[in-house]
């Protein structure tokens, strides 16, 4: 079966985000987004450490340590960006001005729970950062994440067996082989991945899945 | 590519309807936004809510719009002055609504509300007539009162520069509510004296980033009165 | 009856404020104290609309409309000062960083309470500014106040009758006819203004005023 | 004349003693003051309480005083990293206590300690285990958890610029927490890479008014090894 590779989930996602928009991308897959936001639609980056109008990744040798991004990945700063502190950057987050924030998960739940902050083992160390704000802050929260765990298990689900970092505050959620929408009584798939029908993804999920649309995810 | 620059004071106030809730920046007329408050005079929209400091000052800005009877309610910290003459008529008349807020609490429950808290315990105004009413809560040895967000629809404020992207910086004290209006309001509408090219503002001393504004409209400092004439010509 | 005139009442408060010191000084007769601080001690004064390191008046013909003080009036800024936004004003209010506030009154009562922003006439037009912000948020809130009334009524009461501004937040009353401290269990004469006796005091106040200090104010 | 600069890192921290409460600017290694942690370590001090954003990154900064074993408890988001071995280790031996708490809250609780505020409703963490036996409330249709703010006795933060008043500035990223523990701490102790005169910093530019700060300390970049061997020789 085929699948999308990650580049092409994160040119996927990059597709659904408007000129103009205020981003949060999660630590991980959704830094990848970045890199296929068309250059001609001025898009702003936030990061939660204190940055808006995040640019691209230094060149070799350019790196400033103290111009990191969430993940502490040195970074850059478009003309017109600006920094400021921790409170400031969660309100933005906290307070609704972030339009769209994108984060992976461990599960996703037909009515929009997320969870990604823990792996629920007793023996783990727990570590959440800024997960549970931008979960319930932005306006509109994606999930990018593989659909199936290594072992084959769905990780769109009926109820999330993990910890959860927020309720009810997924709406989107990309995958590797469809796109579904999540919230508001349950889940359907939005795009469908060439070569993957509705019947194959309702069989992987285990789950009954409406459908929103025809298109195919190119 | 985003330009959120008005080309006049008309254009960006246009969607302000009747029944908005309006903050307008300004302690005093020290960030008072007047040509942004002028243009919204000439829209025929009443019944607003206005979150200022005051009351108005003399005869321009939010006494301007009191004096027009555009106010339903105003909530403020400081409405009675020497010159607020155009609100202490309306309100004997019974003609404007009042809640009369703390200065630090207003500039709380608005921070509050850009910041997305859901309420806070503040100490001010425990055990007066402004917290009559109120759930309060002993918290570490110290009382305290349950206070709650002002959002607002629009936010009206002045800062000294801007540019495309919203940032903005403001000039001595009429910084006061600016800032955090910024924040609170769905849309926020900014007057700049000076438009300024997008770059040329330091990224470390931008004090509202552009998230926070809606829209930007140059207003030449002395450029009033030729608006004016332009408008009602 | 000898009687401090504001000036002097000013210059005794003035003396009472350390080098160093956080300090706001409230609308109308409390703005004096700024005039009697002496040069050579570095004080900090905070006006609540969003400067620290507030100056003396302007020059006639340099006022600049941007910079005023919380009565409006133009002020200027020392060479070290800044600006700020009204919530960070107010945090340094509320949250215990002002040392000292001056303010007027109507009434104080001896276990502190404040009244100085209503007269609870029903047909007054209220107004509270920061007052009530102020009175509770400083380490000290230090009164500055004639005595009596114009018709001779004490405004250091054993209760206030007048709407209160904050709860047991006073710990200092300058008068034009004494100095007393307020709270913790009553009030006391901390210093007699020369031809005042502690007695003159008790019958003007009709309070059992304690006493601390033997202090003449000079 | 009020001069907050100390000579030395050392003097600068040289009340703090047991058992107190300690907030750390930084996020990873930005704004993280390593020259004053370096100088605690070197006091014979234990038990402390610390509020930092992480928990150690390899083996300076915070991952030092831990290694050291000078740490009781730690408030912090994200201690789990790949180079947090330090606090790995004494976490695992049950050495070392963890508040975990969401970042936009332990944010929110340091600004509301620096405000004043008795307590916060914030919608982070709702449904979730960080908000387990915490009070709920559902406003105005969202759910919160009720927040209590955090106090330190002490901060120890890095900025670019300070001046003997105490004001700040930062530079890029490594302004993270510090401007808003300065606030919060009974006495903020910044590292400034350079110590400039009084009036050198532009009013309008000051991101931390001085009055939120008690000790200011030079540490040029690079003189840290200087620094060191002095103090051992």
């Amino acid at each position: 079966m085929k699948r999308l590779d990650r580049d092409q989930m994160a040119a996927r996602v990059a597709r659904d985000i408007p000129e103009g928009s205020y981003v949060n991308l999660g630590i991980g897959l959704p830094t990848k987004v970045a890199d296929h936001l068309p250059r001609n639609r001025e898009i702003f980056l936030q990061s939660e450490n204190g940055l808006l109008g995040m640019g691209p990744a230094p060149a070799l040798g350019e790196e400033d340590p103290e111009l990191i991004n969430a993940g502490k990945q040195p970074v850059t700063l478009l003309s017109g960006g600006c920094y400021f502190h921790h409170a400031d950057s969660f309100a933005m987050m906290r307070g609704g001005h972030i339009d769209i924030c994108v984060l992976g998960a461990f599960q996703v739940s037909v009515n929009g729970d997320l969870a990604n902050w823990h792996t629920g083992e007793p023996d783990a160390i727990p570590a959440v950062g800024g997960a549970m704000d931008l979960a319930i802050g932005a306006r509109q929260t994606f999930v990018m994440m593989e659909l199936l765990t290594r072992r084959g298990q769905s990780k769109l689900v009926e109820t999330c067996t993990y910890p959860l970092t927020g309720l009810a505050c997924v709406s989107r959620v990309y995958t590797d082989l469809g796109i579904f929408s999540v919230g508001g009584g349950g889940a359907s798939v939005v795009e469908l991945v060439e070569g993957v029908s509705l019947d194959d993804l309702r069989q992987m999920t285990g789950l009954s899945l409406g459908r929103c649309g025809v298109a195919y995810t190119s | 590519m985003i330009d959120k620059a008005a080309v006049s004071a008309e254009v960006a106030v246009a969607d302000i309807s009747d029944g908005a809730s309006v903050m307008i920046g300004g302690f005093g007329t020290a960030g008072m936004p007047d040509e942004l408050i002028d243009a919204l005079i000439r829209r025929d929209v009443g019944d607003l809510t206005i979150i200022n400091n005051n009351a108005g000052n003399g005869e321009t800005g939010v006494a301007a719009l009191i004096a027009a009877g555009r106010v339903r309610k105003i909530i403020c910290s400081f409405p009675r002055q020497s010159d607020s003459h155009h609100f202490d008529a309306r309100y004997r008349a019974g003609e404007i609504e009042l809640e009369l807020v703390p200065q630090g609490n207003l500039a709380a429950r608005i921070h509050a509300a850009g910041a997305g808290l859901g309420a806070i315990f503040t100490p001010t105004g425990f055990g007066t007539l402004l917290a009559q009413g109120k759930e309060t809560r002993r918290i570490d040895g110290r009382d305290h009162v349950l206070e709650y967000p002002i959002h607002a629809d629009f936010a009206l404020i002045k800062a000294s520069k801007g540019d495309r992207w919203g940032n903005l910086v403001y000039r001595k004290t009429a910084r006061n509510f600016g800032p955090i209006m910024a924040m609170a309001a769905r849309t926020t509408i900014a007057q700049v004296s000076e438009l300024v090219p997008l770059g040329s503002l330091d990224p470390e001393v931008v004090v509202t980033p552009g998230i926070f504004v809606q829209r930007v409209v140059e207003i030449t400092p002395g450029a009033a009165i030729a608006d004016l004439d332009a408008a009602t010509a």
